[in-house]
């Protein structure tokens, strides 16, 4: 029963039985075409023995399944690195007296629900003065001077305001992905600012339900923040970059 | 039958005579203003409809046209009816021309107000007959194919393609859905015309066209043929087209509309001036329509808590209801909002719930309320969040609601797939029948938990209606009494859109609505009292 | 307070007044009898355990010794402490020659009644002490470290492996389980002896062994401890080794196991005597031990309609609290069983389930009711199963239950899975907080179908019950009275373990438990009254 | 967006948009860590774009995931052939009018929940005079000797009862699988009726909520009844095929 760290597999009640369970819908008539049919795909997908117990039709020739199998693939678990920010997570009097000390002076920070994502709680629960799980919003933060443009803010019109106010940092909140939206809007900020030439003047910041540091680097943001996100978080992020580039 | 939670009916008078004085006061606001909305959808009743060379549609050129040289202001109907008297033309040839530069409105003839109202009147009729030739359709199909049982299953579409909606939406009423919603695409009711035709990329939404709405319309009449059951189509008025999308619902028999008279402006940023105009008119075709209104109290608590905010809604709802009685809608049509937005993990939440569900219950007795499911509280965890759909149902059979929006167990992550709506449907289904009669077997603890909670959220919300009589609707919005957000009156989208009616104002499809729904010529000086009936 | 339902108080009387007395009859039928289980269990009870080179179990091996030479009808005690007075043995190495062949226990020069008593009650005391021990330690730690809110969460495990069932056990605690129950193998029921060592090999359960028992506890004492909760742990007796399971129990400290006085007979085909008399004495173990019972009255409603078949359940409640009572069990401990399997599909089928669970409630108003899930209506569909498991929740905390079975949504295809459980525990801990004084709010209304319900099948019962009473409850059992099999008096699984106790029959255990329980010397003639005394 | 039945894929709200839901737990403590495991794992099933979506910490080092993510692989739904009981399915009444003008004596059937499986309600189902979902049992059938031995038969006194009362069709019921005891049970039937010799001579049949008739046949059955069978289903084929045996 020990674990292979090189082999990982799903678990259900004994080590390694591969238990996994998927559900999905297929584009075909119910019936027993149909239970074959996915029992097949999730065949390829590398179950053994897939067993299907349930099955509903939809209408309209679709059908849905719950499907479980054993998984036969395994995870080398002792090779994965996550990439994570990596700046030591400052509380808010930290962070205030890291600028007073080390940067002093105030740091400007934008921040905005872009293109036509009206979905502010998110980056209201970084910025807001009242906070957010305990924790106050940049807005409330002394050494900073935090602007909230708010919801369905164009992305050439967050650049102006990031010209204007000499910014420090931008913070992109984007909470509907569908279509990929979010990632055609991240992209697009990144080019406009590269265009512009002041993307190596900006930190860079992206934040939101479906995002992370990894895919917020690859999107070509200095970091990208997720679920759970907090202030300090990125506060402390920011202040460690911006002090980080002025050594450099 | 005694009620349920011993409220105290004194309070909720004054609740409902505030909220009766709110909207009396701004009516005699709206009734001297028009919007480029209002004027698009006259035009649209008229049976303009098409898009331009660059995909403008025909009822935003003509405005714009007229707004131009100066002349919207007697409304856009007259400058039409004009022309048309004068060519012999139809509105549509009229619309068509001046798209293509052709036609200038303000340099033809003037052939009287004597023939334009003759002509406006003409056309009125035409336009209205159609609406209600759609509305005894729907009643005829009602009777024909009989519908579901109370509270409506209710669900959303939202692929962002009108085909897949189709499918999505047949498939649901296979399931048991009686109500599907074409949810829109972000950003939609920011812009101020309506797109055109039939559309496949929207985000989170498919975008609300009247050629969409056709197509919707078609497949679900199919289906509803084939189930044996009447199914409802509904879409979404609130925004900068308010009024139009409310004509092209009328148009296209929707059967239920997204109506509220404040959402636009707290939600979405839209001048205040520009919505309460926009709704007042939107409200008379819903109304005239046999619509269902949906009115959007569920927004405020989606950023607020449900139990420190349960008042806001019912102050809302009081207002809703008042403004859609100025514009003739009766209660059957009011499908007032609220939601199950408490925190799943509070102690005794759902005793909390149940209280306010079955007070807003009492409040609106005739009212179909619709009640909205958990959103904000659901998280990635699919087996749970189906658990909290099913306590929502709970709450909404042992109430009685109306209009059941079934939530998603995939709420957190998109919007739906096809099988979450069959799990949801087959959720509200066994809910609402292995509990059907279970409301009327319990009784509630009197002085207890649940009576103590609704009575104080209604002196709450009482409280904040007076609050808001007092110093008018304008300023409570500008001080952010309501949903916690501040608007100013002359910010926001849309307030260029807002025009002073001039001397000699003719929109002919608000007269003829006004008196086909028997709603009295406005005077200012009654306004006050009128608002105050109640029903 | 005001009892929820208006019940026939009356009724309830006579239901268990008929029960006291079919109880009080086999009583004295068991009176007069032992079995083989119960031999080796006061074998067991002396410290008695191992196994020999076949791996037949020690006790097996001394009491078949015993059965063979004819010698058995006097009490497996009396043969071993006379070896062990004559040779200075302790049991356990009189059983070892035994078993080796090396001591025919027959052959021993006897010591004479008053030298065997005398060593019987400090071998009873000793064994008896040690339970002791075991209640103080257990009634410690609950001190310590607290216990979870009532309804207590249970969950099963059922690897088949011990070890990965301490792992399953383990997290279920961190999850939030109060109590972690063993699920045997297939066939244990009806083994005659009970396996030995640590187990790795079972099918849909894991083999009750004294070691797998230890191995529980351990783990389970190690996250109680961590998370600063004491979880109990549960095993089975019924079957044909119910009183040795339940020594085993009290031995390793378990807390709750699962006793019924007729399962055995009704659901795995046990000959009804050999039930009968076991049951007699496992119950006297549980009881001292401080140990919880649950019956198995959702067995009736796996095969039977929960709407027709609701009243039999009731009936076998009756039955085994009078059982209980007969062996000193206080009703504290009493976790008689009942269950959600009304059909999801019924309209109204969730108001004669809380009818039925109120009802329990009320009639048993001292006893930790035990409530199983949903089993025979699950479904592959995991999606519905898991609301089902939800409404289960509900029907619990309004009622007031006292340990809550938790559904799996995976029930319809494989003993639970590590997140199974999870899940299960995180839709009952929802439920529980979020509805937690609901109970206390709601009334149910006077003369309604709940109350109908709940009567009409208190009606049946007693009715059941005073059929019983009148022909006995042997004959009740061949007639197929219960659970609708038939069973015959002479048929099934294990008569040939039953004896009838022969002249000076001693058995020091029992001796010694009646008067700790202060349980009368059982007299034929009081019997029948001593049945009717209820709480 | 119209079906390649070639090439079926799950379908969420647009054709060939691959959704697919999956939960499983995995032997590792909760994390980063972790959730990169889990969509390393379902990335190696085929899915792209992987979302962890759920993560719940199971103690002692296990962690529960919910993932959704988009099917790479198709199926292809017009080379699916299901074996399946091919005979006519005849009522209650047809079936005893078949036996007495085609076969012209009682069709002896035993049915037994074997092994230590004491699920009965299945082989009740299908045995039982009063019947299950509106259908009589084959107790019931006047041309039919049909004997229902119970639960927990071992496989030998099954088949010596079958060799007693010359049985035309033995009805095998197998509802526990764990650890695919019902295989083992099956398989063991099969091999001692081989053994005795008497294998030719009986329609061999089972059943169970987790038998298919393809398996059954994998097994060395005549037929296998899955979910929702009833007494006319396996009448129907017994008598099928003792007509076609005489023929034969
Ligand atoms: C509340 C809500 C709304 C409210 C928004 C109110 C408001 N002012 O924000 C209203 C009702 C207006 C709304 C409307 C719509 N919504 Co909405 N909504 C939600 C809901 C229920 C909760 C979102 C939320 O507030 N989460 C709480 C916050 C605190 O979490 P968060 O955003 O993840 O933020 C945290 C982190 O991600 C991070 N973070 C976020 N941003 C940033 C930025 C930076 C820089 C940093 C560092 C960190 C950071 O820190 C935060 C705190 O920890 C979700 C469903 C759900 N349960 O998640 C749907 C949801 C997001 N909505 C959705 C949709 C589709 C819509 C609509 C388009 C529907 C429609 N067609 O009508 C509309 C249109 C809105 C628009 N134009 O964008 C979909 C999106 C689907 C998708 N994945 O694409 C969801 C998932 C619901 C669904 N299943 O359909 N919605
Ligand atoms: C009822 C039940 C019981 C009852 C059984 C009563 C009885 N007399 O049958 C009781 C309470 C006694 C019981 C006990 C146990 N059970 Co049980 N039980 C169930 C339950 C809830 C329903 C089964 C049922 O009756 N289905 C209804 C019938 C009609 O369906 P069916 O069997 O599929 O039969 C149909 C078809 O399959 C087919 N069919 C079936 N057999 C045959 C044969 C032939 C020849 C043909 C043609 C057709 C046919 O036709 C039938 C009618 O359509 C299931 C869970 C579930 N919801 O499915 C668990 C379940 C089957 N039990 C299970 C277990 C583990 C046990 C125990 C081992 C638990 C324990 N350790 O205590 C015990 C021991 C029993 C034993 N020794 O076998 C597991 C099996 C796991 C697995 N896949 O291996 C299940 C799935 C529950 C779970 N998730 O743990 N159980
Ligand atoms: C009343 C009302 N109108 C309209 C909408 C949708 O508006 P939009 O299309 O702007 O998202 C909503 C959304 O919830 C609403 O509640
Ligand atoms: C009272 C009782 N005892 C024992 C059991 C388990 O018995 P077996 O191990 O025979 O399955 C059950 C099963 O549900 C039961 O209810």
């Amino acid at each position: 029963m020990s674990v292979d760290w090189k082999r990982i597999k799903p678990y259900g009640d004994t080590m390694n039985d591969g238990a996994v369970q998927l559900s999905f819908s297929l584009p075909v008539p119910v019936g027993e075409e149909a239970r074959e049919a996915a029992r097949q795909l999730t065949a390829k997908m590398g179950l053994e023995e897939p067993q299907v117990y349930h099955m509903a039709d939809l209408g309209e020739g679709y059908t849905f399944f719950i499907v479980y199998g054993k998984c036969t693939h395994t995870v080398d678990f002792s090779s994965i690195h996550v990439p994570k920010v990596e700046s030591e997570r400052m509380d808010y009097y930290e962070i205030n007296q890291f600028i007073r000390e080390r940067i002093q002076r105030k740091v400007v920070v934008i921040g905005a629900c872009t293109g036509t994502d009206a979905h502010t709680v998110g980056i209201d629960a970084i910025m807001n003065m009242k906070g957010y799980d305990g924790e106050y919003g940049l807005e409330r933060y002394p050494e900073m001077e935090a602007y909230n443009l708010g919801s369905q803010v164009p992305n050439e019109e967050m650049l102006a305001k990031a010209i204007e106010l000499n910014a420090d940092a931008l913070l992109v909140s984007q909470v509907v992905t569908q279509k990929g939206v979010h990632i055609a809007n991240l992209t697009h900020l990144v080019e406009l600012a590269e265009a512009e030439g002041i993307r190596n003047q900006l930190i860079l910041i992206c934040g939101g339900p479906r995002i992370n540091h990894e895919m917020a680097l690859e999107l070509g943001y200095d970091a990208g923040f997720g679920p759970g996100s907090l202030a300090p978080d990125v506060a402390s992020f920011i202040v460690h970059e911006l002090e980080r580039r002025s050594i450099r | 039958m005694k009620e349920k939670l011993q409220l105290d009916q004194e309070k909720i008078v004054r609740g409902r005579k505030a909220a009766g004085r709110i909207a009396a006061d701004m009516d005699a606001f709206i009734a001297k203003r028009t919007t480029v909305a209002v004027e698009r959808t006259v035009l649209r009743l008229m049976g303009i409809d098409g898009v331009d060379a660059e995909f403008v549609p025909l009822p935003n050129v003509v405005v714009d046209h007229l707004l131009e040289k100066g002349q919207l202001s007697i409304g856009a109907a007259a400058g039409v009816i004009n022309a048309g008297l004068h060519y012999g033309l139809t509105p549509q040839q009229v619309a068509e021309q001046v798209a293509t530069g052709s036609l200038d409105l303000t340099a033809i003839p003037w052939s009287g107000w004597d023939s334009i109202r003759r002509e406006g009147k003409r056309l009125a009729d035409a336009g209205l007959d159609r609406i209600v030739a759609n509305r005894r359709n729907r009643e005829d199909l009602i009777r024909q194919l009989g519908e579901g049982k109370k509270p409506y299953l209710y669900v959303i579409v939202a692929t962002g393609d009108i085909y897949e909606d189709v499918i999505q939406g047949k498939s649901a009423a296979r399931q048991g859905a009686d109500i599907v919603a074409v949810i829109r695409s972000t950003g939609q009711s920011l812009i101020d015309y309506v797109p055109y035709g039939a559309t496949r990329e929207g985000f989170g939404g498919t975008y609300a066209t009247q050629e969409n709405f056709r197509l919707m319309r078609k497949g679900l009449d199919e289906v509803g043929e084939e189930v044996g059951r009447y199914i409802r189509l509904c879409n979404y008025c609130s925004g900068l087209c308010m009024p139009e999308i409310a004509a092209m619902g009328a148009l296209e028999r929707l059967d239920v509309m997204l109506n509220d008279a404040l959402y636009g402006i707290l939600f979405r940023d839209i001048n205040m001036q520009r919505t309460l105009i926009d709704q007042a008119f939107s409200r008379m075709i819903n109304g005239f329509a046999g619509i269902m209104i949906n009115t959007g109290e569920d927004n405020y608590l989606t950023t607020a808590d449900a139990v420190e905010s349960a008042h806001t809604v019912l102050a809302s709802q009081f207002i809703n209801e008042q403004f859609a009685r100025l514009a003739g809608l009766p209660p059957e049509q009011m499908g007032l909002g609220h939601a199950f937005e408490m925190n799943p993990d509070l102690e005794d939440g759902f005793l909390l719930e149940l209280a306010q569900a079955q007070m807003a219950r009492q409040i609106f007795p005739d009212a179909p309320l619709k009640y909205m499911p958990p959103t904000k509280h659901m998280t990635g965890n699919i087996f749970k969040g189906h658990i909290q759909d099913a306590m929502f149902n709970m709450v909404s059979i042992l109430t009685g609601q109306g209009v059941q929006l079934l939530g998603m167990m995939t709420e957190a992550m998109h919007t739906p797939h096809i099988h979450d709506r069959q799990l949801a449907i087959e959720n509200a289904q066994y809910i609402f029948n292995n509990a059907r009669h279970l409301g009327e077997e319990i009784l509630f603890q009197p002085g207890g938990r649940m009576e103590q909670r609704a009575q104080s959220v209604l002196d709450q919300a009482v409280a904040m209606l007076e609050e808001v009589e007092k110093i008018g609707l304008f300023a409570a919005l500008e001080r952010g009494m309501l949903a916690d957000v501040k608007r100013s009156r002359t910010g926001g989208k849309g307030l260029s859109g807002v025009l002073e009616k001039g001397e000699g104002y003719y929109n002919p499809f608000e007269t003829e609505l006004r008196r086909r729904l028997h709603l009295g010529e406005r005077e200012e000086e009654t306004a006050h009292e009128r608002g105050l009936e109640t029903n």
